[in-house]
Parts: structure tokens; C-alpha cells; sequence
């Protein structure tokens, strides 16, 4: 039974607790330059999702092969493997998201969770444990990914493309503010969205302490 | 000895293993990405040119090496007569590379203009060069070089864009007419 | 499909065959805790710690500047393991709390001008020594309370920091930040402490303060353990001999040598 | 020829500086610029490190990828290259002069798994820049890094002592500031037509 509590919580470990890109605030390459359209956001996560759970489970099978000195660079080759298989996937059957996605898919090789995860996690955990925590990993991100684009859409262009379905038909009443889709209004509403998740984890744990004050 | 002959054995190993399962993937792909492009070439056609029923690839005429823009030249037909000719062009947009579908018929006068591909320009604003409301003014327009405010009207805030899509006309008309002159 | 199996193969084996010649001719000892910290941490190099990639965290980490925590790529479950191998070297002294050493607030130490500027005892002290008339004393801006991350100081009454021993963690984050350099780091279970910090002569401690150290030595005289050393007019406690007696406070004229109260148990680390 | 080359430069420096306005080495770019010292000296790395890389790649791609047309391989090519590339320089350098390494080397490793290094490699390929061009683009690339990084660690020492919301404290305000300076980069947008045109 316990290994089946360990799983799951290996797995909701990816999304709040230790959300790649809001808790640990790592991976911002990609997360701040495509996050111009939800639906950008959505396939870049499915692409980093895919890509942490294969590398994360051929990993944590071959850790015990892989001598130590030569460690970073099987790791790089293999996740680089995973990369390119995306890569060539996107292109062939999403051609436009693969060009609006441009360099950034190949750049997920170099994202830092990816090779974090497989130095602390795969790399010392059974293989079960790491495909699930890749895909809490994943998740996370692509949750993140999800609502920093959105917001970023919503207020740059005044609508939500979902799927090609426009969500607010004509668009929203207010006057978009364009710089919300251009590199400063990344750089500030990731900025604000991680302050405002402090603000909450601050106000629980002082909350928390406060019970426990009243407690002792 | 044995340690360092180990360390570059298994790194090669793996390498190997990865150019293998790409190989791989790269060859079922790639039959994908070809057909899916030729597709969208055919449709983005037949949308320009709808009177032309066959279309002839000239992309290798000698007079198109003056257009380093032009990709592609494709010559409508129907029966045996030319009714128009289509050039893939390729400029400078703001956010990005823009490719422009631009029909010119025998006339000499354009028939039809697209946005092909996906489009990198600012979202909200840069996108509507895509929109038919923008493209169709181009439509009927002869003698290049056309300019915003004589002959078409740019998207207010997005003039990088909409130029990009000018240029596109502009290379494609002088194409035809370096092609008529033939 | 043979051209690309090839070409990587014979790369693998060039630039593993590169790194293993040069692994053994550029060989160089590293002090093996920074390698029992280096081996723990993920390797990334992500920089997320604020040092120059992991090899320089685990330096830092086995220097003790970097706490264990430090590393965000690697979580929790990182941090008890840096921590644990760490923290064995750290866990046989007993643990550590900071001590404020000055016990002069506005009222017992008047400032000598009115200062507005920023908000902060560094930048305070940048302007003529700062506005305290004791230019040792406490600045009173607060710096060491905003820097502790783990909420265990707070101005009270009089606006003087005041740490609560049992949320203290040892990190020395207010010692490194008080530019007056009068928070120390004093075993938990001592409670008798010189609250002041000043070097100036009796005399002229006796102008600017009401509870500074005048230099009498009384206390050092009167230690039954010597725990007391003397240095440049300023009376300081070796917490390792003292045994919270209390002889000194009682000897002390000026009152400066305060006890902190009881409550203080230690917390698991 | 020299009119290209001096656009490079000024695109990658100022108009599309490779942090502020494509995104590329935000980690190191959040991470290490604590202190200027540091900034410093993880610019000088990063200068020498994307000057080598782009030039081994484009040699990798015109003298191996491509004649053999094995472009889909870009990916694992370049990524083994320049890990491999860096953690030999490290241990040269390590070795060769601790002071060196002291003050450069230690960045070393952070380099490798830094979007920009990456990055400037595969804007050279789709560029189709040549030799000479891709040195230059990855030279100018990392001089803007540095100038990034640097005029960030000067914001963000002055932010230390400023009085910022207790939630908003480190990464929030430090991207919130970066946010701002990527608007003031804003500013040389048209500096190519006022050069150029």
C-alpha cells in the first residue's frame, strides 16, 4: 500500500508543492518566450511532458551502466534523442505549431528541469517512480505554461484562441495592451504570478503557525 | 587502461543507439512532412487560382534567379492555355519570415493574394494580415511598385507587417512581367 | 541510416575517449566533503542557487557559507540530504542562536541627528556613521528582521531586534547583514550576554548611552570561570566556559549585562 | 561584406539582444547576477564559450551534417559538442591556471546547459550565415549577455537594499525589473532602419 501512497505523491510532487516553473523557477526559456498564445503554451508543455517522462524512464534503466565521469553527456544525449523524436512528431503533424514554436522545441534539451530531474530523481530511483514523477513534472509545467498564457493572451489581444475557436467571439470589451504579448509583459506577469503564489504559501504557513502558537 | 577505454565505449554506444531510433524516426516522418507540404501547396493553389485547373511546376526558369525572394513558380493552366501564374514569396515581416501565395494572371493584374504557413507577427495586430479584409485589396492591382495609400490600405499598427506583404505583390508582379517578357 | 550510426558512434567515442585522457591528465584533488556534497547535487549547473553552477555551491556548501537548503533544483528531499551530510559535522557543537549585543534604544541612546533616507541600516550607516549617537548601537531600521527567512526576529517595544530563540535556525543571514556587526551567534542555552558593542572610552560611552559598557572591568574581576575577556574598552563573554552564574550582572554598574529568558528549549534541527 | 558583419553586431547586441528580447539564457541570467562580480565574470565566460561553440558547430554542420544530410541529427550533434567542449575546457583551465579558473572557470559548467549557447548555434543554421558570420554572431551574442547581465546585477544590488513587499522578494521583483530594462531595449527597435534604410 505504501508504494502506491509513494507513487502518488511523487506525482502531485510535479504540480504544487514543487512546480517546476513557479516553485523551483526553473525552465523559464521557453515559458517566457511562447507563452504569446495558450495554445502555444498547451503543445510546448506537452513537448517538455513527453520528453521528461521518456528520458526520466530510459534513464532511471540504464543508471546502472553509465559510468559517473561520463555522466552528463549520456544523460544530454539521450534527452537530446527524445528532443529530436518531438521535434520531428510536431513537424510532421503540427507544422504550424512546430514553426510558431520554432528553436524553442529543439531548446527544451538544454531546459534545466529536464536534466535536473534525471541528476536528483531518475538517476537514483526506480523506473516506476520516475516516469510518474516525470509526468507530475510535466504537468505542472504545462499547467503553468497554461495560465501564464492565458493571461498573457487575454490581456494582449482582448480574446482566447482555444483550438481555433475563438472564446470570447469579437473579443473582450477593453483595449488590449499589446505589450502583454511582447518580452516585457512576459518577464512581469511570471514575475506576479510567482509573487502572488509567495503570497499565499507566506499567509498559510503563518497562518499555520499561528494555530500552532494558539496551540501551545 | 581500462577505465578510459570504458568511458568513451559507452558514451559512443548510446550515441549510436540515438542516431538509430532518429534514423528511424526521421524516415517515417519526413514521407509525413513532404506529403503534408505538398497538401498545403495544392490547396493554397487551387484557393489563388481557382480557374486554372492543372498547374505546372517552373520554379527553374532562369529569369526567377533575379528574385532571390521567389521559393517557388507554379503556372496555371486550363486545357493547354495559361490562365495565370502563382509565386511563393518569402519577405521580411516583424515578428518574422511571412510567405505570400501571390496569383498574377494573363492579364498581368493580380488575381489573388494568401498568407501561407504560420504567421509570427505580433498577435491581435500583426495577424490580421492573414484576413481576407487586408488580402483582397490587392486583388486587381497591375502595375508595381504598388504603395500603401495609392493603391492598398496598411493595418494601422502593424505597418512592418502589412509591408511584408506589399513587398510579396510588388516581387511577384515584376516576376510575372520579367516572365511575360520571355 | 549506416552513415548516421556511424558518424555518432565514432563522435561518442572521440569526445568520451577527449574527456577520459584529459579526466586522468588534468586530474585534480578536491577536498572530499566538497565531493560528498558535488556527488548529491544534481549537476545541472542551473545557476537557480545564486552561485556559478554546482561544483561552486558545494564549495560553498562545505565552506559553510551556502546553507543546505540553498539548492531549489533539488527540493526538500535534497536539502535534508546536503543537510545530513552537512550537518554531521555541524550537529556536535550544540546548536547556535543569534544575540543581539546591544541593549541601547532610543530612549537609552539618543540619536544624534534625524536621518530619512532608506529605510535600511546599511544604507543608514553610509551617511556619517548613521543617526545613533553611539556610532557602535543598534540603527533600529529593521535590515536583520527582513533578512531573517525564518520570521525569528522582531523590533520590540523600544525598536530593538529581538530574536525568539526557538525559530532561530543558526543561518547567520542577520550577522552577515548588520553592518554595525552586533548580532554573534551564541549557544542556545547561554543566557547571560553583554548587550553592548561600543569600543569608546568610559567616558565618552557615558555621553551617548545610558547602558553601554564603560570599560570598569568589574565583571571580569568578579567571574569566578575568568569567562570574561577584556579587549580595546569592551567586556566580552566566552560562552564555552561561561555557566549562566550571574555573577557579573550583578556586579555590573551600568546594567548592560542582561539575561535572556528562559524559554529557550532546542529545537530539532 | 563589413556592412552584414557590423549588422550582426548591432542585432545581437542591441536590437535582439539575446536575453532581454529573445529569451534565451534566462537561468544563468536570474541565477548568477546576485553580485556584479559575478555577473562579470559569468559575461567573459559566456563571450568565449558562445565565440568557440558557434564556430565548432558551423563546422560540424557544413563539414558533417549536411554533405552526408543528416540535418535531423542538429540536435544530439551540437549539444554533445559544446557539453563536451566545456567540460574539456574546464579541466584545461582548472589545471593549466587555478587563477583562471578561479575567476572564469567556475562558470564553466553553467554554460552547458545555457539556452543561449544553444540557441546562437541554431540561429546560425537557419540564418544560413557563414563562418565567419556565425563567430561574429555568437561573439556579439555573448557581449550582449554580458551587457545584459551586468547592467541587471547593478539593479538587482540596488534592489537588495530597497524596500520591496516581503512577497515579492527575490525571483518576483528580480523579473519584474527585468521586465522593465527589457523596455528600455524596446527603445532600439528602429535602430536598424535609422542605420540601415
Amino acid at each position: 500500500m505504501s508504494r502506491l501512497r509513494k507513487l502518488v505523491d511523487d506525482f502531485r510532487n510535479g504540480i504544487i508543492p514543487e512546480n517546476p516553473l513557479l516553485r523551483l523557477v526553473l525552465g523559464m526559456c521557453p515559458a517566457l518566450a511562447i507563452s504569446t498564445a495558450v495554445m502555444n503554451g498547451f503543445w510546448m508543455g506537452v513537448a517538455v511532458t513527453f520528453v521528461l517522462t521518456g528520458s526520466n524512464l530510459l534513464i532511471s534503466l540504464i543508471r546502472g551502466l553509465i559510468p559517473s565521469r561520463v555522466r552528463i553527456p549520456c544523460f544530454i544525449v539521450v534527452i537530446a534523442t527524445f528532443v529530436t523524436v518531438v521535434d520531428l512528431t510536431m513537424n510532421a503533424f503540427l507544422p504550424e505549431m512546430h514553426q510558431i514554436l520554432g528553436i524553442f522545441v529543439p531548446l527544451i534539451v538544454v531546459n534545466c528541469i529536464i536534466l535536473a530531474r534525471a541528476e536528483t530523481f531518475a538517476s537514483r530511483k526506480p523506473a516506476l517512480n520516475s516516469v510518474v514523477d516525470g509526468l507530475g513534472m510535466g504537468l505542472g509545467f504545462t499547467l503553468a505554461l497554461v495560465i501564464i498564457s492565458s493571461i498573457r493572451e487575454i490581456l494582449g489581444t482582448a480574446n482566447l484562441v482555444v483550438a481555433g475557436w475563438r472564446v470570447f467571439g469579437a473579443g473582450l470589451p477593453f483595449n488590449p495592451a499589446q505589450v502583454m504579448v511582447m518580452p516585457p509583459g512576459a518577464f512581469v506577469t511570471l514575475g506576479l504570478i510567482v509573487g502572488a503564489l509567495n503570497l499565499a504559501t507566506r499567509r498559510r504557513s503563518r497562518r499555520a503557525a499561528c494555530r500552532e502558537e494558539a496551540r501551545s | 587502461m581500462k577505465e578510459s577505454l570504458r568511458l568513451p565505449l559507452v558514451l559512443a554506444t548510446v550515441c549510436a543507439l540515438s542516431a538509430g531510433i532518429l534514423t528511424l524516426t526521421h524516415g517515417v516522418t519526413s514521407e509525413l512532412i513532404a506529403a503534408r507540404a505538398a497538401e498545403a501547396l495544392a490547396a493554397g493553389l487551387r484557393e489563388v487560382l481557382p480557374e486554372a485547373e492543372t498547374f505546372h511546376d517552373r520554379s527553374d526558369v532562369p529569369a526567377i534567379a533575379a528574385f532571390p525572394e521567389i521559393g517557388q513558380v507554379h503556372e496555371g493552366r486550363r486545357g493547354d492555355a495559361v490562365v495565370g501564374v502563382v509565386f511563393r514569396v518569402t519577405t521580411a515581416g516583424y515578428g518574422g519570415p511571412v510567405e505570400v501565395l501571390v496569383a498574377v494572371d494573363a492579364t498581368g493584374s493580380v488575381a489573388a493574394v494568401r498568407v501561407v504557413g504560420a504567421v509570427r507577427e505580433t498577435p491581435g495586430l500583426g495577424t490580421r494580415i492573414t484576413e481576407r479584409e487586408f488580402l483582397d485589396q490587392f486583388t486587381g492591382t497591375a502595375r508595381p511598385p504598388l504603395t500603401f495609400g495609392r493603391d492598398v490600405q496598411a493595418i494601422t499598427g502593424a505597418t512592418d507587417s502589412s509591408r511584408a506583404v506589399l513587398d510579396a505583390v510588388n516581387v511577384g508582379l515584376k516576376a510575372h512581367a520579367a516572365l511575360g517578357a520571355r | 541510416m549506416v552513415a548516421a550510426v556511424i558518424t555518432l558512434f565514432v563522435m561518442g567515442l572521440a569526445f568520451g575517449g577527449l574527456l577520459a585522457v584529459a579526466a586522468r591528465k588534468f586530474a585534480v584533488d578536491a577536498d572530499p566533503r566538497t565531493e560528498a556534497v558535488q556527488a548529491a547535487l544534481p549537476g545541472v549547473n542551473c545557476g537557480a542557487c545564486g552561485y556559478a553552477g554546482c561544483s561552486a555551491f558545494a564549495e560553498a556548501a562545505a565552506r559553510g557559507d551556502a546553507r543546505p537548503d540553498g539548492c531549489p533544483a533539488g527540493g526538500p528531499a535534497l536539502a535534508l540530504q546536503l543537510a545530513a551530510i552537512l550537518g554531521k559535522k555541524v550537529e556536535a557543537r550544540e546548536r547556535e542562536v543569534a544575540q543581539v549585543l546591544c541593549a541601547g534604544s532610543r530612549s537609552e541612546a539618543p540619536d544624534r541627528a534625524v536621518y530619512s533616507g532608506i529605510p535600511d541600516c546599511r544604507a543608514a550607516v553610509l551617511i556619517a556613521g548613521g543617526p545613533k549617537g553611539c556610532t557602535y548601537g543598534c540603527l533600529g531600521l529593521g535590515t536583520c528582521v527582513r533578512v531573517c527567512r525564518f520570521d525569528a526576529m522582531h523590533m520590540n517595544a523600544n525598536d530593538l531586534p529581538e530574536v525568539s530563540g526557538d525559530r532561530c535556525t543558526g543561518c547567520t543571514a542577520c550577522v552577515k547583514a548588520c553592518p554595525r556587526g552586533m548580532i554573534v551567534m551564541a549557544p542556545a542555552s547561554r543566557r547571560v550576554h553583554i548587550r553592548c558593542n561600543s569600543r569608546d572610552r568610559g567616558a565618552v560611552v557615558r555621553k551617548v548611552c545610558t547602558v553601554g559598557c564603560i570599560a570598569c572591568r568589574l565583571c571580569v574581576k568578579e567571574c569566578p570561570r575568568e569567562a570574561i575577556t577584556f579587549a580595546d574598552n569592551l567586556a566580552r563573554i566566552d560562552y564555552a566556559r561561561c555557566d549562566n552564574c550571574q555573577a557579573c550582572v550583578k556586579v555590573c554598574p551600568m546594567h548592560t549585562i542582561g539575561i535572556s529568558p528562559e524559554r529557550v528549549q532546542a529545537r530539532g534541527a | 561584406m563589413t556592412l552584414d558583419l557590423v549588422a550582426i553586431v548591432i542585432s545581437a547586441i542591441l536590437v535582439n539582444n539575446f536575453v532581454l528580447m529573445r529569451f534565451l539564457g534566462i537561468c544563468p541570467f536570474l541565477g548568477v547576477s546576485r553580485r556584479l562580480s559575478t555577473a562579470m565574470g559569468m559575461g567573459v565566460a559566456v563571450i568565449f564559450v558562445m565565440t568557440l561553440a558557434s564556430a565548432i558547430t558551423w563546422i560540424f554542420q557544413h563539414g558533417l551534417l549536411t554533405p552526408l544530410g543528416l540535418d535531423y541529427l542538429q540536435t544530439v550533434v551540437y549539444i554533445l559538442v559544446i557539453a563536451s567542449l566545456v567540460q574539456f575546457v574546464e579541466m584545461v583551465i582548472q589545471k593549466t591556471s587555478p587563477a583562471l579558473y578561479q575567476a572564469l572557470g567556475i562558470y564553466l559548467p553553467i554554460i552547458t546547459t545555457n539556452c543561449a549557447i544553444l540557441g546562437v548555434a541554431f540561429i546560425n543554421v537557419r540564418e544560413y550565415y557563414s563562418f565567419l558570420e556565425s563567430s561574429v554572431n555568437g561573439f556579439a551574442g555573448g557581449v550582449g549577455f554580458t551587457l545584459a547581465i551586468v547592467l541587471f546585477a547593478g539593479v538587482r544590488e540596488r534592489l537588495d537594499v530597497a524596500e520591496t513587499p516581503a512577497a515579492l522578494q527575490g525571483v518576483p521583483i528580480a523579473l519584474i525589473s527585468a521586465g522593465l530594462m527589457s523596455v528600455g531595449f524596446f527603445g532600439f527597435r528602429n535602430l536598424f532602419h535609422f542605420l540601415f534604410s
